[in-house]
């Protein structure tokens, strides 16, 4: 963390106590997205671990390394880690670092409820993974269908941590959307309209909107568990006449602008990272921005693809085949925008193009994989089988690539220094093979009928080979990874110092000296144009970079020594020219809101009886300790000054 | 979601001393067609006319209830077009994706699940 | 989060206050919470197996006194935003007050509702009917309770005089919630009590 | 625009063979079955396969070739999958009133393999069955055997296995028709004999009785967590048990 922190800037405190305190106050968005992005990493680590463990146990038929129960919990927080604390938690970082600069505001437009949205994630994700500790992580696979989470059913304390994880972190994104949807409607530079505006930062509005409007279905559907579990409700109870179909209903509507909430950062990033190493300028905006917007609209009309073999009836599953396919339309849309940008691009092939490129291939595959079981009738036979896991592992690791494209792009704006670009194609390629090699099979699995979520499968069905085959090259990936953290490391310590501008950017996020001084920009940049950097350096319709690299210091900004940035965190007198401006005053509110809620999320898993590992009617007393702090913190929070 | 294509001409500024004039009148008539729709809707509870009928009419009142308080009360009619943009968008969505979960149950008006 | 604070005039480049359109952007998500509810309800609607059935237990008239009550809450309340617009601040404390008390009287007609519904034997967990129609009020009631200790706030607050004109904008979004909540209570009462089983 | 097209050709073919999916084309003189879906077992059931009489039996089912077989599916506990790869899409077994129907036709006769394809607890991968498909004369035939309980044993092994059956429990959770067992908790054991695999199509039915063997002896050590306890009966008792369930064809 201090290396972190001096690399950007943070000029160490006389005492570490002082220097974490700025961090837990903080209100600053960039720091917020550093928190994220470090807690985000930390996730990606055990994920990536669970995932080898299931690998280790499907390597062998009928192999005994996990017993089924861990290795249910260990499949359900896999997904669970994996979908909600790392790629969300990547968006969160991408969002918080990114998305300020792009539209040229000093930060978001609402710091405090930013740092909340932080912390809730933080503690949401403690909640979720807290039943590793009480020895029953969820174990209802990341979707939990209904009867399966009923308290008959399942007595133990699994399906309640994911319950009360899943609704903290769905407040944590609620939060999150409200706040970038104000920015970008509210926050942006003069002259910038809504279609002079980056891509990335399109895709971050609409996912914004996707999240405000996705979660409080899950919320629900959540709460009729919670209800379920510890008021003897009969929301899913077959016996009272429910129908558990309802849960896939009310999670699926959620589901899948889930998934596009996952995918749509990574097509920012890639419309952002393309046109630079392309040094081209993206090629049909509007079409991109507008099928964004198109598969926002659709994804409440398709959510039923996921349940094709629960006996909709055919005019159902007609109805939503249909609409699946149409969404897979503004996708190709999108493809053939991306590859027209490459088109007689003169393509610098560095890391984040790298890893752009692979996106565009793996989402491809990911894509046709998908089209083919969107067909109904194919559908009943490849669902619930490693084919469909193939599918958005092709989907959900094409977005990995795009996160890592994104990280090599951004990293030497955050620290001013360069990932060595040797290290880097060695991590793209051990993950790269190591990726096709582990999920490219699992097509072949899947069609040859090996059902998903299985601990064990029979020796002699043709399957040994393959499995085997997939748990070793799993480890690639994990190699991967491992070269990343070096590069990272080694960058963050010795890196070549990268200056405002290492890859001749396009956008506004490109001018000002990187780190980032904590009021981003010294005046507010008035924009004319779509790409406004790209024009300011080589004139508005120079396509190509005739001015030589030399003569490009558009703006006065010095490229600051180590010493400017941060200096100190309080309001009034910023560095260097930024004395005039006013910074929102560090607040330890959403700290203590975060924590209230969380530990009141806590003591409702505690609400079960003391034999299964809960307090019973204790519970309440931290139910109503949680409640006490969220509402003194809620006080606080709104009668502190604005500053 | 709702987007808006061009830029809106700002929004009036914050009322406080520039359009000073009093909208208790209009708020009251507003309430009183309120309590009258609500009266109407009440009596159609209990005059037991066909089944699709009373359906119908109850949902119509109610939305004019609903649009009433949104625009007059809430002030939406005034407001900038976004913020009406924000609102109308998720609530015509859920609208739709509700009556989507009403036909998948077979609860949508005519009983009997249709799978 | 639902607390907004008078936050300084900044720059906005369109214009419109950020904590009026991040109160808009949450009734939009909250319409989805209680659509959601409601789409539970009608899921469920009609098909209890057991148990008390809607037309046993509901009792109209009263339920229709107390979704008038909530109706006036909203006058009350716009009136009390109004006031506070023309710079008057002893009519927006009463308007305040008032609309707080319409409130609680009814939220306190809810839970005497529920007993008497408890005591004709629905409860939580008899049947579906119990289980979805006291989950649905009771978040609407949560969520009117929340707007009554907000609304209070607003009162307490601008006793201590921190509540001047200047900050009117904070209590119409408290106002912009407040409808809110009633008209998700006109689509309730509608849905729930009116329409035929 | 190319998408567009792309999917249009996807879509047109698709439709008209989900709503052929839906109903089976001889629907009169389908032979109807009821496929009822446990924690980690299944229950196939034919109701009035002749008048007034139900055969009931566990993780295998036994079909006519070339005769279409309509399965009513539902489930007692929690929502499986009923997925016969070779005959039929999968279709969910979703517990309470919506009961699902799949309807296949085996052309050739043979043992396909049967998967429960939603996850569905701890066993969810230990959950399988077989589908025997016999010429239809075989399948009169034993269906008739079906309706007349197995005489029983008189002395011997099998008699000792008998009365084991009663004294140790067993018969407490499971039935076998024409005896006084009639558990209803675990699977129909009248015809385990001639059924090919043994704790839900995971071990081999061999004729020597090993799969039996190995199963009564520790059910928990083959499938951890499944509902059947691990008796800790002697060696020679699970012989007895053996070798009586041996005779029940």
């Amino acid at each position: 963390m201090a290396t972190l922190g001096r690399a950007v800037g943070v000029t160490p405190r006389p005492s570490f106590w002082a220097y974490l305190w700025s961090w837990i106050t903080t209100v600053d968005h960039k720091r917020i997205g550093i928190m994220y992005g470090v807690t985000t990493f930390a996730y990606l680590i055990i994920g990536g671990l669970e995932a080898l463990l299931i690998r280790l146990q499907l390597s062998r038929p009928e192999n005994t390394f996990l017993d089924p129960e861990t290795y249910n919990q260990i499949f359900t927080t896999h997904g669970l880690t994996m979908i909600f604390l790392v790629v969300m938690g990547f968006n969160g970082t991408l969002f918080n670092l990114v998305v300020p600069l792009q539209i040229g505001a000093r930060d978001v437009a609402y710091p405090r409820l930013n740092a909340f949205s932080y912390w809730m994630f933080l503690f949401g994700s403690l909640v979720l993974n807290l039943g590793w500790l009480w020895g029953h992580a969820p174990d209802v696979g990341w979707f939990g269908y209904a009867p399966l989470t009923e308290v008959n059913i399942n007595p133990g304390l699994g399906p309640d941590f994911y319950v009360m994880g899943l609704q903290a972190l769905g407040i944590s994104s609620v939060a999150a959307g409200l706040n970038f949807v104000a920015t970008v409607i509210n926050h942006r530079a003069p002259g910038m309209s809504l279609f002079r505006m980056p891509v990335f930062t399109w895709m971050a509005f609409i996912t914004s909107f996707l999240m405000i409007f996705a979660l409080p279905v899950l919320a629900i559907a959540l709460i009729e568990v919670m209800f379920d579990r510890l008021f003897g409700t009969n929301f899913f109870n077959p016996a009272a006449g429910a129908n558990p179909i309802l849960w896939q209903h009310l999670f699926w509507i959620f589901g899948h602008p889930e998934v596009y909430i996952l995918v749509l950062p990574a097509m920012g990033v890639i419309s952002e990272v393309l046109p630079v190493f392309s040094r081209k300028p993206l090629f049909g905006y509007p079409f991109i921005v507008f099928s964004g917007i198109f598969i926002a609209l659709l994804s409440y009309g398709v959510w039923a693809h996921h349940m094709f073999a629960t006996g909709l009836g055919p005019v159902a599953n007609t109805v939503f085949g249909i609409t699946t396919m149409l969404i897979g339309i503004p996708t190709g849309v999108k493809i053939f925008n991306w590859l027209a940008t490459l088109w007689r691009g003169e393509l610098k092939l560095k890391t984040p193009m790298l890893f752009a490129l692979a996106f565009i291939a793996v989402f491809t595959v990911g894509g046709i994989s998908g089209v083919m079981h969107a067909t109904v009738p194919s559908d009943y036979q490849q669902t619930d089988t490693y084919f469909v896991v193939a599918h958005f592992h092709y989907v959900v690791a094409g977005i990995v690539f795009a996160i890592f494209a994104g990280i090599y792009y951004w990293w030497p704006k955050y620290t001013n220094r360069l990932l060595d670009e040797g290290l880097g194609k060695l991590h793209f390629w051990l993950f790269f093979l190591g990726f096709n090699l582990t999920f490219g099979p699992m097509h072949l699995l899947g069609l040859w009928g090996m059902p998903r979520r299985q601990y064990t499968y029979p020796a002699g069905l043709g399957w040994d080979f393959w499995n085997a085959f997939e748990s070793a090259s799993a480890f690639l990936m994990a190699l991967g990874t491992l070269v990343f953290v070096i590069n990272a490391v080694k960058s963050l310590r010795s890196g070549a110092p990268a200056g405002n501008d290492p890859w001749d950017g396009r956008t506004l996020e490109w001018m000002i000296p990187s780190p980032p001084p904590a009021y981003n920009f010294a005046e507010i940049p008035a924009v004319s144009h779509r790409d406004e950097f790209w024009a300011r350096k080589y004139g508005a319709h120079g396509e190509r970079a005739q001015a030589p690299a030399a003569s490009r210091r558009p703006l006065s900004g010095h490229n600051p020594g180590d010493g400017d940035g941060y200096a100190s965190d309080n309001p009034g007198h910023g560095d260097g020219h930024g004395t005039h401006i006013h910074l929102p005053n560090p607040s330890y509110y959403p700290l203590i809101v975060a924590f209230g809620i969380a530990l009141g999320m806590f003591g409702a898993v505690m609400l079960r009886p003391v034999e299964v590992g809960g307090l019973g009617p204790l519970g309440w007393a931290l139910v109503g300790l949680g409640a006490l702090i969220t509402v003194f913190g809620s006080y606080g929070w709104s009668f502190e000054p604005a500053g | 979601m709702a987007r808006t294509e061009h830029k809106k001409k700002p929004d009036p500024p914050a009322e406080v001393g520039s359009e000073l004039h009093d909208l208790t009148v209009t708020y009251i008539q507003v309430a009183v067609v309120l309590a009258v729709v609500t009266l109407l809707e009440v009596a159609t509870y209990y005059v037991a006319l066909a089944r699709g009928l009373t359906i119908s009419v109850l949902l119509v009142l109610s939305a004019i209830k609903f649009a009433l308080v949104v625009l007059y009360f809430m002030h939406l009619k005034f407001d900038n077009r976004i913020l009406a943009f924000v609102f109308s968008g998720p609530l015509l969505m859920m609208i739709a994706v509700g009556i989507a979960i009403m036909a998948l149950f077979g609860t949508l008006l005519y009983p009997g699940p249709i799978w | 989060m639902a607390h907004v604070h008078g936050a300084a005039e900044h720059y906005t480049s369109t214009g419109i206050h950020p904590s009026k359109l991040l109160m808009w952007l949450f009734l939009g998500s909250d319409c989805f919470f209680f659509g959601s509810l409601i789409a539970t309800y009608q899921a469920y609607r009609g098909q209890s197996l057991t148990g008390p059935h809607p037309h046993e237990i509901f009792n109209i008239p009263y339920t229709s006194i107390s979704a008038f009550v909530l109706l006036m809450s909203s006058l009350t309340m716009a009136l009390a935003v109004n006031s506070i617009r023309l710079g008057n601040m002893p009519a927006t404390r009463i308007w305040l007050l008032l609309t707080a008390m319409l409130g609680s009287i009814f939220v306190g007609g809810q839970v005497f509702e529920f007993t008497t519904f408890v005591h004709k034997g629905l409860t939580l967990e008899v049947n579906l009917f119990g289980t979805t129609f006291f989950v649905l009020t009771g978040f609407h009631g949560t969520h009117v309770t929340v707007g009554i200790l907000i609304l209070l706030s607003l009162l307490f607050a601008s006793l201590l005089g921190r509540l001047t004109p200047r900050q009117a904008l904070t209590v119409e979004v408290a106002g912009l919630y407040w409808h809110f909540v009633d008209i998700v209570w006109v689509v309730i009462f509608t849905v729930v009590y009116l329409l035929p089983y | 625009m190319i998408p567009t097209l792309i999917v249009a050709a996807i879509v047109v073919p698709s439709v008209p063979a989900i709503f052929s999916f839906a109903h089976p084309p001889d629907e009169a003189g389908a032979l109807r079955v009821e496929v009822v879906g446990h924690q980690w077992w299944w229950e196939f059931r034919y109701p009035n396969i002749a008048p007034g009489r139900t055969i009931t039996v566990a993780n295998d089912l036994r079909i006519p070739v070339g005769r279409t077989v309509i399965a009513q599916l539902t489930s007692a506990d929690v929502i499986h999958s009923f997925w016969v790869p070779k005959l039929s899409g999968k279709v969910d077994v979703i517990p309470g009133r919506q009961v699902n129907q799949i309807w296949f036709n085996a052309r050739e006769p043979g043992e396909y393999y049967g998967w429960c394809a939603e996850f569905c607890g701890v066993q969810h991968a230990q959950m399988r069955f077989r589908v025997t498909a016999v010429s239809p004369a075989e399948f009169e035939a034993w269906v008739r055997a079906r309706l007349s309980p197995p005489p029983e044993p008189k002395e011997g092994l099998a008699r000792q296995g008998f009365e084991l059956f009663g004294s140790r429990g067993c018969g407490g959770c499971h039935t076998i028709e024409g005896t006084p067992y009639q558990g209803k908790v675990g699977p129909n054991l009248t015809n385990i004999g001639e059924r090919p695999t043994v704790g839900a199509g995971i071990l081999p039915n061999d004729p020597d009785g090993q799969g039996l063997f190995r199963w009564i002896k520790d059910p928990q050590a083959v499938k951890p967590l499944t509902k059947m306890p691990t008796l800790g009966l002697s060696d020679d008792d699970v012989r007895a048990i053996v070798a009586y369930l041996k005779t029940l064809r």
